[in-house]
């Protein structure tokens, strides 16, 4: 099948699409516009709900209730729009009802900018709702990644009643790549033994997440615990490149990532044994993955757009087996692969010890400039 | 003479609220002193003669605690509760 | 930005991987917008590049902006339609060219980055002007059809000025 | 004689089908058990109970599914409307009604509510206007009255630092999305006749597929006005139908024109 | 001074008024509502500003306006609401203006119920807002301790121009302790070079939270991140309980903290040598003292109402250095101290390996049963 | 010629003090700069630019606060009037003002608009109504006409899923705590007349403590709509007024007898 | 409820350690509440007692709920006024007093409480009378003050009733 | 007579959107295609005689870049932006 140039945000409307999306909700912002704009004309031709919310809480309610009929259904924003949904992603989880979301990062905190940043993978990742739940997070590092995993993530949310939420930044939603998109996916609303859609000849379905008797909260919260455990279980998902003889491996999700992957390669050209190791799903996270490369590796280099709120995780795998260095830039700055170069070049000189606190060292670095 | 009436009403629902008392046009409801519901109220209940079947308590009955009866059967119970 | 878009779609079409991003930073509204596009044969890291091999500056801003950031011994095109200086480095190839008036005389003043755009493939021939050529064909949206001689003749023109008025890197 | 009138064909009335047999949470006297039950009637002799879903708020009515015996979703505070507009999109065929308290409709709804109406949404909200907030322990609502004591208005309502009670009714009757839009009462048997019909009317405009529907219905709330149940009436009658004027203040030409 | 009983949110809500708070803005949530309701009539009694907000965006986004002014301004909620605040905090956090946060937690997801919980660690801890921002989070474990902290949230607050929490659970909020509480502090308004007041005789201040010019976002987050390092320096706070020969650690934070104090207590009747480390600053967490513990400790027990948030940040401050032991209640449910000494009891019995997950071990213990 | 009469005494008019030297961000043509003038101006006139505090909102008047020379805040985007409001509480003596567009202050932004009139709160509101999302890339507003065509009613709004505009003048003129609510448009010399009278009166309002105040203010947008500046104000006065008459919707009494 | 704020005020006025906490838990209104009270010396630290040495119940669920809860040898009254079994349990002390009777004959039914916790303290010596009487002088709201002598009158009652009629542990 | 008016506008601030052209009562305004503004809009200027001051163009002009004059001056500057 011929391959077709698409801008981020678009593929990843169509590949919703495809993956038989009956209803998005959803509400204006930069850099997610076109997700909005595309399905504003698409899904209405196709006879699927699209409606453009007064807000971002009225969003993502919307797909509250949509989502409590058992269909595919999804909402996109950036930043400041997902904060405002906080709340309501706590009672979907909290309802053990299925729904994906796209959150195209830009620059905070607060209304900051427009630019690509990886600021809000602590708010994605380690839940900016209340509560005990666990969002499963995919973070594609191009248009045709993110095209692919569109389907796996309805998949995913239907099968462990979850939020699956595609991550990326604003460069991925804005560029153009050539992609191939998948087939078109018929529409298919199963009778789940849980949705509501009237009651006609079946008892009638409750859907609620309050639970005043305090021991059966508890219960749902093991239950909700339970599914993602098997979340954990399955849905680790990574790429690695020139690993084999790396001994010394760049980790970075997203737009990071493949900026890093310029850099290993141009590294490689220097003759440098460099690797790169890019997560994909993000929460969970590929903790064992990472442990192990700690034996092949002598040190590793975190590059992410954001302060180091993925170096936590890796360190966590880590645990001061080997030196880890970090560097990230800020505010929606788009690092070049030069510096991840440096970065590199810097590392094998000095590797460091393995206790030093590499956020810490980055700072002082950055400070330094 | 007045249609003969009879209201029943159901422990399980009845918070003896007082509201049928005070609604019920001949008067015939007090709320049963004596009595204890489950949940611990005192229900309301018939002490004496002179219900028309109205069904007046029920419609203000806010816990559908009552079940009304009447001798000569006129309207429908929709009607009854002010169906249309 | 569309000479960028017309790149990517004809490296996409020879096979290529190619990225197409638009420029961020402050500008909203009215502001000098531009693009990175590139081109490789194997998957594409960065969108992004620090030391781009060629570079097209249609206005002076783009030019005192760019100018700088072009690799020594890549190869730089200057609107001179829009731009009343030269190019201060010398360890670049460089042409300075009337892509507007051009453009007009291929028919329409609109076409200037179509100029451009030749002058950039004759010095730095990543693709031919037949790659080009077939792009416009393929993905020209059909009420610019007609349009499309006129932009293959404004292509040529710019590919031809360029490599009479060319300036060598030294 | 009891024995002779206690049979099924001298039965008048009682409880609804559309209830379950669950014993209500609420306060004795409180008058949502009241519009539950006309709900449930409506339902019923609409006969659509079985291809209708609810959506309830946050607020004492939280737990209207365990009464209205209809698939039911719980709604975050005040995003019921936005809720049930989401159910309705992808079930456009089903009848979609959310039942809310003043707090959670008119206060932190409020975005919801204006948009769901001027989006002419055709979904039917059941409004319950008790002038307080019941589930929190009765704190100030958007319709407190002036001068009202409440927890959060200890001196009573100071419109000069708490503002002025909002009439809903009146102002969603000024957008064209609303199809039926009217204020009753359940503070006696005649009110609870109307408000009856005035909620088969607002379902009646959603099955018609006539816009927004929605009943404002002026309720008590004897806990939080620390008043009898008995007394709550009056109090309602007195106090707050003057506050909240009775009436249509919406009806579309096309929801007039139903014949019922 | 005589000691008074009072409820934890009153005395809160007093405390706070003492501190020299100029205005409460709110919305009424179980189980922080006596907050809400005594600042109505104590503020405006004092000619202080109070309002009822109409939702809690409304009220975070009245705190951001007074916080520009320079005030002493504070609000309070409880699990859903504050999900509901988390862009207003981001944009307070990208204004780089100060403001006290107190969360009553209750628990979650969704709904949920009104009893306590320790749910929302992650949520507060971790960034439940978009963007790189670090609030300062102190979690009291008594009502004096919660009625001590409240000036030093202020200072806090306005030291490092940023957020600081107070996190309780619902039993702190809704229960009754004699206290002392602190003395009358006059309101004071500095004349800040930032705060906003009209521009009378000085050069017109603006606060905004965005930067479209990407360097200099970068700038403004590095001088956030710049401002959390020192508060990390500065503001570790923690409490020991017989620690001097301890051999085995019980970790709690809050409500869990103080039932494991019983718990330590019924253990050491036993014989048993345990203490307890009980985390009141939980951002930034005290990872250092947490590692000096385990050159002391054969092994820890964590203990949380959650199912596992702090135990992460012990974890990294762990490193498998030692056996750690996790217990958690989910849902509201409080333990009692009998389960922490039975879970004393079974890990010295058997405290398993370093490299053990504690939260796998305990789910499948909680399961068991 | 022109040296003779360019001279002080012969000034008749030049950018108000209240203006900043910055050049706007705006389109050519925009009116929102037009709006920002006649603000500048009245608080020029007033005396008070130097204890007014203006909130900017999120749209494209994002950057109000770099040519209106007053202490100025930057709010969440809809959150404007409670910023407004918490400002205002703690300086009372201080004039606070937002500047809102229509996604701004009727989309997200409902609750929080419709709440701060409802309880008078002593603040004054500049409304934009462009009928469309400007900064974000021309989306569909809560003000965009039947049948406009936008970016996200790509083929013209369409009433039956996506609603009919909303009125907020109208809407907000119900509640008992708004002063003054009047609505003009910024398409003639005329009308940006009577624009800036309506904007000093609704400053007066505030500073005579007689409640909240919102002038809402037709403006244009070439950019979302797609013409040029010219052809947009002709637009507006054909389209945009007959949707949304100009006039005042609330005076309150104490408003009408002040005497400016 | 009333009482173990009572027994809190005590018991603080004496100078010890005391928490108060409600009960949780579905029953929203109408229910059955409850609270604990712990009495102790030094800092408290869970509010909360798996098996309290002394108990209280006012009516039938609450003994239904927590007379298994009772801590072994420990104390339970039992309020008869609206309880119409007897304890099961014979290895703790308890009373079963008319609680509510009682409270009229000093004056008010709503004193059925007071009347319980006189003779929770004849049977748990953890607290005084004397010590309650004063707390209630110091801590009931003027308007009930002329309550008091009542209040103290309903306290002694309760004690006595408990000494005569208890029934010891075996 | 009319009054004789200059205008001058500020290529700082105009964007050549042409609403005081079209506002000009006497016509007398254009775009000048010659000249571009730093910011690269053709300034508005002008073009022949007849201005008469009235400050028209000043009130249309949405980025405040007009400054006027008038030989006789009548009204204080907000009267003429139409000042109460
Ligand atoms: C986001 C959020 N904020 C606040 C609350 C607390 N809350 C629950 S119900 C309620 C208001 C209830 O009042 P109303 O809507 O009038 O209904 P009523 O109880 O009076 O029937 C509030 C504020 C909540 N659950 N969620
Ligand atoms: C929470 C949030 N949602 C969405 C946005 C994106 N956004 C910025 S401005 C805007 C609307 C602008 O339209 P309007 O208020 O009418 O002002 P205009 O630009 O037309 O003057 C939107 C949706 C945002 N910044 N924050
Ligand atoms: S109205 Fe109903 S609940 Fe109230 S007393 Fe009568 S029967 Fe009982
Ligand atoms: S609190 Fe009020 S509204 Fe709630 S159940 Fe009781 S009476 Fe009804
Ligand atoms: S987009 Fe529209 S509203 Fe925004 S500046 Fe341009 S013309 Fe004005
Ligand atoms: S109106 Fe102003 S900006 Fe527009 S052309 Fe005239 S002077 Fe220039």
């Amino acid at each position: 099948m011929a391959r077709e140039l698409w801008k981020g945000n678009e593929a990843i409307a169509e590949a919703a699409v495809r993956a038989g999306v009956e209803a998005y909700f959803g509400y204006p912002i930069t850099p997610q516009n076109e997700v909005l704009e595309y399905m504003s004309h698409r899904l209405p031709e196709l006879g699927r709900a699209f409606v453009q919310a007064e807000s971002e809480p009225a969003a993502i309610n919307m797909v509250y209730g949509a989502a409590c009929t058992g269909a595919r259904v999804m909402t996109s924003s950036s930043s400041p729009g997902i904060s405002l949904m906080q709340e309501g992603l706590s009672y979907i989880a909290g309802t053990e009802v299925p729904m994906v979301l796209v959150n195209v990062m830009r620059g905070g905190p607060g209304l900051g900018n427009i630019a690509p940043s990886q600021g809000d993978y602590n708010q994605i990742c380690k839940g900016g709702g209340h509560g005990d739940y666990h969002p499963v997070v995919l973070a594609p590092a191009s248009i045709q990644e993110a095209v692919d995993l569109m389907p796996v993530a309805f998949e995913i949310a239907h099968k462990y009643l979850n939020i699956c939420t595609i991550l990326i930044d604003g460069s991925i939603g804005q560029m153009m790549e050539p992609i191939q998109l998948p087939g078109m996916q018929p529409v298919v609303r199963k009778e789940y033994d849980w949705a509501v859609s009237g009651a006609k000849g079946r008892k009638r379905h409750v859907l609620t997440s309050i639970y005043l008797d305090v021991p059966t909260e508890e219960k749902i919260n093991l239950r909700i615990l339970g599914r993602w455990r098997k979340a954990q279980a399955n849905e680790i998902r990574f790429k690695e490149y020139y690993l084999e003889d790396a001994e010394y491996i760049v980790i970075g999700f997203g737009t990071a990532g493949r900026i890093a992957l310029s850099a290993v390669r141009a590294a490689r050209a220097q003759g440098i044994k460099v690797g790169l190791f890019r997560p994909i799903s993000v929460n969970p996270f590929p903790y064992k993955r990472v442990e192990q490369l700690c034996k092949q590796a002598k040190s590793l280099l975190v590059v992410e757009m954001n302060t180091g709120q993925m170096l936590k995780d890796i360190q966590a795998a880590v645990r001061n087996m080997i030196p880890v260095r970090f560097y990230g830039r800020l505010g929606g700055v788009m690092p070049f692969p030069d510096e991840f170069v440096h970065e590199i070049q810097e590392m094998i000189k000095d590797p460091g010890k393995p206790e030093d606190d590499p956020a810490d060292l980055w700072y002082l670095r950055m400070m330094a400039r | 003479m007045p249609a003969k009436g009879w209201i029943e009403v159901n422990d399980m629902f009845c918070k003896g609220c007082e509201l049928c008392v005070t609604a019920c046009p001949p008067k015939v409801l007090e709320l049963d002193s004596e009595k204890l519901t489950p949940k611990g109220y005192h229900p309301a209940y018939i002490f004496k003669d002179g219900c028309t079947g109205c069904a007046i308590c029920a419609i203000v009955c806010p816990d559908s605690a009552i079940t009304v009866y009447r001798e000569v059967t006129k309207a429908p119970a929709s009607a009854a509760v002010g169906g249309d | 930005m569309f000479a960028g878009q017309v790149l990517s779609y004809a490296a996409m079409d020879i096979g290529k991987e190619v990225t197409w991003i638009p420029s961020y930073g402050p500008e909203m509204r009215g502001g000098t917008a531009n693009c990175t596009v590139v081109i490789a044969d194997e998957e594409i890291g960065s969108p992004l590049v620090l030391n781009p091999p060629g570079v097209i500056v249609m206005n002076l801003p783009s030019l005192d902006k760019y100018e700088l950031t072009v690799k020594p011994g890549g190869v730089l095109v200057v609107n001179s339609s829009m731009v009343d200086r030269d190019v201060a480095r010398n360890d670049i190839t460089w042409v300075s060219i009337p892509c507007n008036e051009i453009a007009e005389e291929a028919g329409d003043r609109r076409m200037a980055n179509i100029v451009a755009t030749g002058a950039l493939l004759a010095l730095l021939p990543v693709l031919t002007l037949e790659d080009i050529e077939s792009a416009l064909k393929a993905h020209m949206p059909g009420r610019h059809k007609h349009l499309l001689p006129k932009n293959v003749e404004a292509l040529k023109l710019g590919a031809e000025y360029a490599r009479k008025h060319v300036r060598k890197a030294k | 004689m009891v024995a002779t009138i206690v049979n099924p064909e001298n039965l008048v009335y009682s409880r609804p089908k559309g209830f379950t047999d669950t014993p209500s949470h609420y306060c004795p006297g409180c008058t949502h058990g009241t519009a539950h039950r006309l709900v449930a009637e409506v339902l019923e002799e609409m006969n659509i109970l079985d291809k209708t879903i609810g959506v309830a708020p946050v607020g004492c009515a939280v737990f209207a599914y365990n009464y209205i015996d209809t698939d039911f979703v719980e709604a975050a505070h005040g995003r019921a409307p936005a809720m049930a507009t989401g159910i309705k999109r992808v079930l456009p065929d089903r009848v979609v009604f959310s039942y809310q308290g003043d707090g959670d409709l008119a206060s932190i709804g409020m975005a919801e509510t204006v948009h769901a109406a001027a989006r002419g949404e055709n979904i039917t909200i059941i409004f319950i206007n008790n002038a307080i907030y019941g589930m929190t322990g009765g704190q100030m609502a958007p319709t407190t009255l002036p001068g009202m004591k409440t927890t959060s208005s200890p001196n009573g309502r100071d419109v000069e630092t708490q503002g002025y009670p909002i009439r809903m009714s009146e102002m969603l009757a000024t957008l064209d999305g609303a199809g039926y839009i009217v204020r009753r009462s359940l503070h006696d048997p005649k009110n609870i006749r109307l408000a009856k019909k005035a909620i088969r009317l607002a379902f009646e405009t959603q099955v018609h597929g006539l816009g927004f529907s929605m009943v404002e219905l002026l309720s008590t709330c004897s806990t939080g006005w620390s008043l009898t149940p008995v007394q709550s009436l009056a109090w309602l009658e007195e106090h707050m139908i003057p506050a909240f004027p009775l009436g249509d203040y919406k009806i579309a030409p096309s929801v007039a024109a139903l014949k019922i």
